[in-house]
């Protein structure tokens, strides 16, 4: 009789784990590399290996550092290379991958490593890049020339020009912006296979897109929402950013106020703000609410009746 | 009785001390306030000789007329409004047909190592010999070319110079 | 057929029914069977015979004053060989009784009562004394029966959900019992003075659902239903079921009866049949023995035959033995040993070899909130979880850890294979500790 | 008259007075640790600002400049601020003691808050009206609240995460400081 | 003996890493290296005058109104500093802006008066102000050399280079509110760091 194992229930677990989310993930974000290597040539793809090799060494390095082991999950390489789609097609490559160590570094490692971030690690590399080195960062391409013919790009020209793109160049991605911020399309079949999948809540992009399309609708009569909608990173944020685990509410209800602050959020920076695009910070201020997000909305208990959303902690 | 004693106990050196303060600190007024005057002074009269080289200044109601050999050559005045972040503030030199002689940026906010540039002479020395309506980003259709990345700030100093200085325009015409 | 009713949020393990389509076989009389005199939730009972005793089976051997217990009967004939500490399934030790058979299995059978004509206290008195518990749970019936006064029981609702991988028990005694089930469960509805009953099965068990309709239909009592359920993890659930049926909650910190309803198991309802109209007490249970064993079946054994011999019954092991499970996969209890005695409530032997029986590596929890999506109670367990590692119980009453009834979804779905249920029963543990 | 509006985004989001002109940084890191803590304090700093807002600009305006004592501000207002603070804590501990539990602890805190003294210099120093001064006394208190509150969510998470030791405490609110004011460059140059 | 009073405040209890304090000007002024030693300069004058005075009249003051008193002896010294400043270097005058008079609610200032002045003699409270103005000096000109040096690409002060320019791309955000932060941060972390290895040894 050999002996037996003793462990508490359930004594099954889901297939489902930590390595086979971040790859599909990856996968999902194919058709949108593919898009930005199409676009803007094979320097894009230097820019992605800059990044995820950086990130890696990166996390390997601080990791080593604070005495603990590290394993190979995927997710430095999900914040690579999703800092690589939101950064220009024509940045330096040293910056790029300055970016993925300092969003490693900084917004993932110094707070514990894997899920115990606040701040979503490739946004706080874009938005570091963006504030260190504005004009590297704002330095746009055509899609096809691709030698370095700065020019604007559709919310800028918007924001600047009051010229709109036309929808179909912005759904295709025949545009020029960031790596991987050009084809909504590709953005969206990755997003759907996700949601498919059911490794990401369908919550949180539909309410943020929602939240832009309407609010561009009311405020802004001379804009269609539908370019709004197109333009800029909002897919990208919405699909792959804004349903990041670590750094969103936990709960669905949640997801959904996260949602709809990032759109007004957005909203307010395309309108009022000082820059063109808000998606990125929109991100990262709702980053910010997330715990006290998670602090007050929590779901209904069985057998209790709902009384408040909204407790307020001088109640307890 | 006793509690008034004790107000006067605690009160008295409270007093004193602010008596002391006070003298002391209207004795270094009195020692400062020249030089700070001074100063103050020399900071419009700068910004204003680096519009008008070699000109005398005269104060008229809200700009100087500048003056080289007792003639008038134009006026120099001081455009403020809001840039990207924060005022910006700046002194604007121009003959009296209109055209900018120079200006020249006292005090900005702008986003550093972008916005500031527009206090840089690259970017100020396109204005002079620019005529007023011509003071307009060429994307808007002036002359001035824009600093890249910092659209809103070049802009925003563009069209504060513009409307003070037609402004000025009008008066004294 | 109607549209399947069910609750939100929960999981969808593997079902595993490999011994679905298998009859019932009657396990052969075991050498020697262990009576355990605490098989129940309530107060243990008292031996009532002593070593070197014959008995028979059937025959009450111990017994308790208390009211929320229920006595043990032998099971077999044969001769009382020591009364002595046992490991019990559950995990810990309690008292049994060592009974080595004759091989005659004589029978005492009690006197049968009609229950049209008998009064609520004598079938109540009957159900306590034929020892019956639920056999689910494990509560004691009778007292499962006698709510306080001032709660109001208008409905009785039969669980035949049997929502956990593997087990069939409750199937193959719905499909091959179906009137005692259903006479049964007329026995519990008048004792509780009952308005309506339903029978909520999964929709699994297809065949369960029609065999049961028929039956009710012929039996032509109005007031029965039989519902469909989702095929959905923890269905069988008391409270999740009252949900899933009635629409009504049981309050937090409350008890079920604040619902008005009652929840038996369907094999309870046989068991209440036997005792009441044949006089039998729970002497035998269908037992699923499956997993990892040459040959799955569902036996009919005697209360107190070691899991071994029911494995052996079964052709043994198929590989090398891992796990032996008491219950299913998700609310199982590991055992020790594999010469543990059935129990009362032991409705399922789960084998599982070396390969299955492995604890994933425990990761860093990523906040994926699927153990928020799929607890069907509504709680934040990962939250929960982190908060009871860390001591910080009081905290953890602010989420309601007290709601948790620790069905393990939250463990079952959780990527990062955090153990969320075993950290919140550690939370819970540790506040009911405190609380004295 | 000053647009109100763009007083009070200013104050709120654009130069948060804590992540973007460090004042009140003391109590932002000591009373960050729990969210209940952080409102209250934040509640006792709105209502401080806005009352030192009204009664500095009041004594600039009626006592300094007739007497051409300008530069007596930095005496005045501070002695007033102290004044205030320590009338303030006086009057609600005799009259509503639950308002003292709940605001009065963090009252002493506040007079030596830079923010209190910051927000009377610049409403000084941007030469405000009467209204513009206490809107930006109102909307500065409220936009160290705001960067309060974010910073005790976070800090509260933190407790439950595996921080590297060097990192414990204070260096992590730092970082977490860091990352929220690049956050809060989401609203630098923003105009209404 | 005394000798303690002055390198304590320096070394072991250095006002900025060690007592935290002083906060608000430390990342607001840190932007610059000259900034910096302007603004500890205003502070040593300020703190070794209201300590030397404070403790000079340390048993004249009456414990009820102790904190009024030394906020007008303290605010008076900063007035003073800031006249001067406004006259004799203007330009680090404007730079510093609001931040001069903010020295009166510097908390290191008004914690040493109360602290350590009003019950010290004058010599141990002088030595007391010098040190820990030069420990509050080291910690804003260490952050602020952090700052200059990764934020304009090279380091100047007073006009003198002190560092020639390395790099034509500088990283803006060391010069904005996030880069203070992270700066002493790292700063306090690499000390942190240090004394848990001592302490494992």
């Amino acid at each position: 009789m050999p002996e037996l194992i003793v462990s508490p229930s359930p004594h099954i677990r889901s297939d489902v784990s930590i390595e086979k989310i971040m790859y599909s993930v990856i996968i999902a974000l194919i058709p949108t590399v593919a898009c930005g290597v199409y676009f803007f040539g094979t320097q894009v793809i230097n820019i992605i290996v800059a990044c995820i090799l950086s990130a890696l060494f990166t996390e390997y390095l601080a990791l080593r550092l604070m005495g603990r082991k590290f394993v190979m999950d995927g997710s430095a390489i999900i914040t690579g290379l999703l800092l690589a789609l939101c950064l220009p097609p024509r940045i330096p490559l040293w910056m790029a991958a300055l970016g993925a160590a300092f969003a490693i570094a900084f917004a993932k490692c110094v707070f514990g490593g894997l899920g115990q971030n606040i701040f979503n690690p490739a946004l706080v590399g874009r938005v570091f890049l963006m504030v260190s080195w504005p004009v590297e960062m704002t330095t746009w391409i055509m899609p096809f020339t691709y030698d370095a013919v700065t020019t604007a790009t559709p919310l800028g020209l918007w924001k600047m020009e009051q010229i709109a793109t036309p929808h179909i160049n912005l759904a295709l991605g025949n545009v020029s912006g960031c790596i991987g911020e050009t084809s909504a399309i590709a953005i969206l079949i990755g997003g759907v296979f996700l949601i498919a999948k059911r490794y990401i809540d369908w919550r949180t992009p539909l309410s943020y897109i929602a939240t832009v399309g309407i609010l561009m609708l009311i405020l802004r009569q001379d804009q269609d929402p539908v370019f709004h909608i197109l333009a800029g990173g909002l897919f990208l944020g919405a699909f792959f950013m804004a349903t990041d685990y670590v750094t969103t509410p936990i709960t669905r209800e949640g997801r959904i106020i996260f949602g709809i602050g990032a759109g007004v959020i957005v909203v307010a920076i395309r309108l009022i703000g000082g820059y063109p695009e808000g998606v990125a910070f929109s991100i990262l201020l709702m980053n910010a609410f997330t715990p006290l997000i998670d602090r007050h909305v929590k779901p209904r208990v069985y057998g209790i009746k709902r009384k408040k959303i909204f407790t307020s902690p001088v109640d307890r | 009785m006793e509690s008034v004693k004790r107000i006067v106990r605690i009160s008295i050196p409270l007093i004193l001390i602010c008596i002391v303060s006070g003298a002391t600190l209207t004795v270094s007024n009195d020692m400062t306030k020249g030089r700070i005057e001074e100063v103050e002074e020399r900071k419009i009269n700068g910004s204003l000789s680096i519009v008008f080289p070699g000109a005398s200044f005269n104060k008229m109601d809200d700009y100087y007329s500048a003056m080289i050999n007792g003639e008038e050559m134009g006026y120099a005045f001081v455009a403020e409004g809001s840039g990207y972040s924060g005022t910006i503030k700046t002194m604007v030199g121009m003959y009296q047909n209109g055209t900018i002689s120079r200006i020249h940026v006292i005090s900005q906010l702008e986003t550093p190592g972008l916005g500031t540039q527009i206090a840089e002479p690259d970017f100020t020395n396109q204005f002079s010999g620019k005529r007023i309506e011509d003071i307009r980003l060429r994307r808007d259709g002036g002359l001035i070319d824009s600093i890249t990345g910092a659209t809103i700030s070049s802009r925003a100093i563009t069209e504060i110079v513009r409307t003070r200085a037609e402004e000025v325009m009008n008066e004294t015409r | 057929m109607l549209k399947s009713r069910s609750f939100r949020a929960g999981i969808h393990p593997p079902g595993s029914k490999i011994t679905a389509g298998k009859p019932i076989e009657k396990a052969k009389i075991p050498p020697f069977i262990t009576v355990l005199l605490h098989q129940h939730a309530g107060a243990p009972c008292k031996p009532l015979v002593k070593r070197g005793d014959e008995v028979k089976a059937g025959q009450k051997i111990g017994d308790s004053d208390s009211f929320s217990s229920a006595p043990v009967h032998s099971s077999i004939s044969g001769i009382v060989k020591e009364i002595s500490t046992q490991l019990s399934p559950t995990g810990r030790e309690v008292q049994g009784i060592l009974i080595e058979s004759d091989g005659r299995d004589e029978w005492v059978r009690m006197e049968k009562i009609n229950p049209e004509k008998a009064s609520k206290r004598e079938i109540i008195a009957r159900i306590r004394e034929a020892g019956i518990v639920g056999l689910g749970g494990g509560y004691p019936t009778h007292v499962k029966l006698s709510p306080k006064k001032g709660k109001e029981i208008d409905t009785l609702i039969l669980n035949g959900a049997e929502c956990e991988s593997y087990v069939t028990a409750d199937h193959r005694v719905m499909l091959e019992h179906s009137e005692k089930v259903v006479k049964g469960m007329k026995i519990i509805m008048k004792v509780v003075e009952a308005e309506r009953g339903f029978i909520g099965i999964e929709d699994n068990k297809r065949d369960a659902i029609t065999r049961m309709r028929e039956v009710v239909e012929r039996e032509g009592d109005k007031r029965i239903e039989v519902i469909p359920l989702k095929t959905k993890y923890p269905q069988g659930e008391q409270g999740i079921l009252v949900k899933a049926i009635l629409n009504r909650e049981k309050p937090s910190g409350g008890h079920l009866y604040d619902t008005g309803a009652i929840v038996q198991n369907v094999s309870t309802a046989k068991a209440t049949y036997d005792a009441v109209y044949e006089g039998i007490p729970l002497v035998e249970r269908v037992v699923t023995v499956t997993g990892d064993v040459k040959e799955p079946k569902n036996l009919l054994a005697r209360i107190g035959t070691s899991f071994r011999e029911l494995i052996g019954e079964c052709g043994g092991y198929k590989g090398e033995v891992g796990k032996i499970l008491k219950g299913g996969l998700m609310g199982g209890i590991a055992q020790w040993r594999d010469d543990v005695p059935v129990i009362k409530n032991t409705n399922c032997i789960l084998v599982l070899n070396r390969g299955k029986s492995r604890t994933p590596e425990e990761r860093a929890c990523i906040r994926c909130g699927t153990c928020v999506e799929v607890c069907p109670i509504g709680l934040i367990p990962t939250i929960l979880g982190k908060l009871a590692v860390e001591g910080r119980f009081e905290e953890c009453m602010e989420y309601h850890i007290q709601d948790c009834m620790g069905c393990g979804s939250c463990t079952y779905v959780c990527p990062s294979k955090i153990p969320i249920a075993q950290l919140i029963s550690y939370g819970k543990e540790e506040l009911k500790k405190r609380a004295g | 008259m000053e647009n109100l509006l763009a007083i009070a985004v200013g104050a709120i989001f654009v130069n948060n007075f804590v992540l973007f002109r460090f004042l009140g940084l003391c109590p932002f890191f000591g009373v960050s640790k729990k969210t209940s803590s952080a409102l209250g304090m934040g509640f006792a700093v709105i209502f401080v600002m806005t009352c030192a807002s009204a009664i500095t600009w009041l004594i600039y305006t009626y006592l300094l400049i007739p007497f051409e004592i300008k530069f007596m501000r930095t005496v005045t207002f501070i002695l007033v601020i102290a004044t205030f603070v320590q009338l303030l804590e006086m009057v609600i501990r005799k009259h509503n003691p639950s308002l003292y539990k709940a605001l009065g602890i963090y009252l002493p805190l506040i007079t030596t808050n830079c923010a209190v003294m910051g927000v009377a210099l610049l409403n000084v120093e941007e030469e405000y009206s009467l209204i513009g001064s206490v809107v930006n006394g109102f909307s500065a208190g409220i936009g160290f609240t705001l960067a309060l509150l974010l910073m005790s969510g976070i800090r509260e998470r933190l407790e439950l995460a595996d921080v590297p030791r060097s990192f414990e405490d204070l260096p992590i609110a730092f970082i977490s400081a860091a990352l929220l004011a690049l956050a809060f460059m989401a609203f630098s140059g923003m105009r209404l | 003996m005394k000798l303690d009073e002055l390198t304590k405040g320096v070394f072991k209890y250095n006002p900025i890493f060690y007592l935290m304090l002083g906060l608000c000007p430390l990342l607001a002024v840190s932007t610059r290296v000259d900034n910096a030693l302007g603004m500890s300069l205003g502070v040593l004058f300020v703190l070794v005058g209201s300590n030397v005075i404070i403790s000079l009249f340390r048993q004249w003051i009456p414990p009820e109104v102790r904190i009024p008193c030394f906020i007008v002896v303290i605010a008076s010294f900063v007035t003073i500093v800031d006249l001067f400043m406004h006259g004799y270097v203007p330009e680090l005058h404007e730079r510093l802006g609001i931040y001069i008079p903010l020295i009166v609610v510097n908390c290191i200032i008004l914690g040493r008066v109360e602290a350590f002045a009003s019950k010290k003699p004058v010599s141990h409270s002088l030595l007391d102000g010098i040190g820990m103005s030069i420990g509050f000096m080291l910690g804003i000109v260490a952050i602020a050399s952090v700052r200059e040096v990764l934020s304009t690409g090279a380091m100047t002060i007073f006009g003198y280079a002190i560092i020639p320019i390395f790099t034509e791309t500088p990283a803006t955000v060391m010069l904005l509110p996030p880069g203070a932060f992270l700066t002493i941060a790292i700063i306090m972390a690499l000390i942190n760091y240090k004394n848990i290895r001592k302490e494992r040894k």
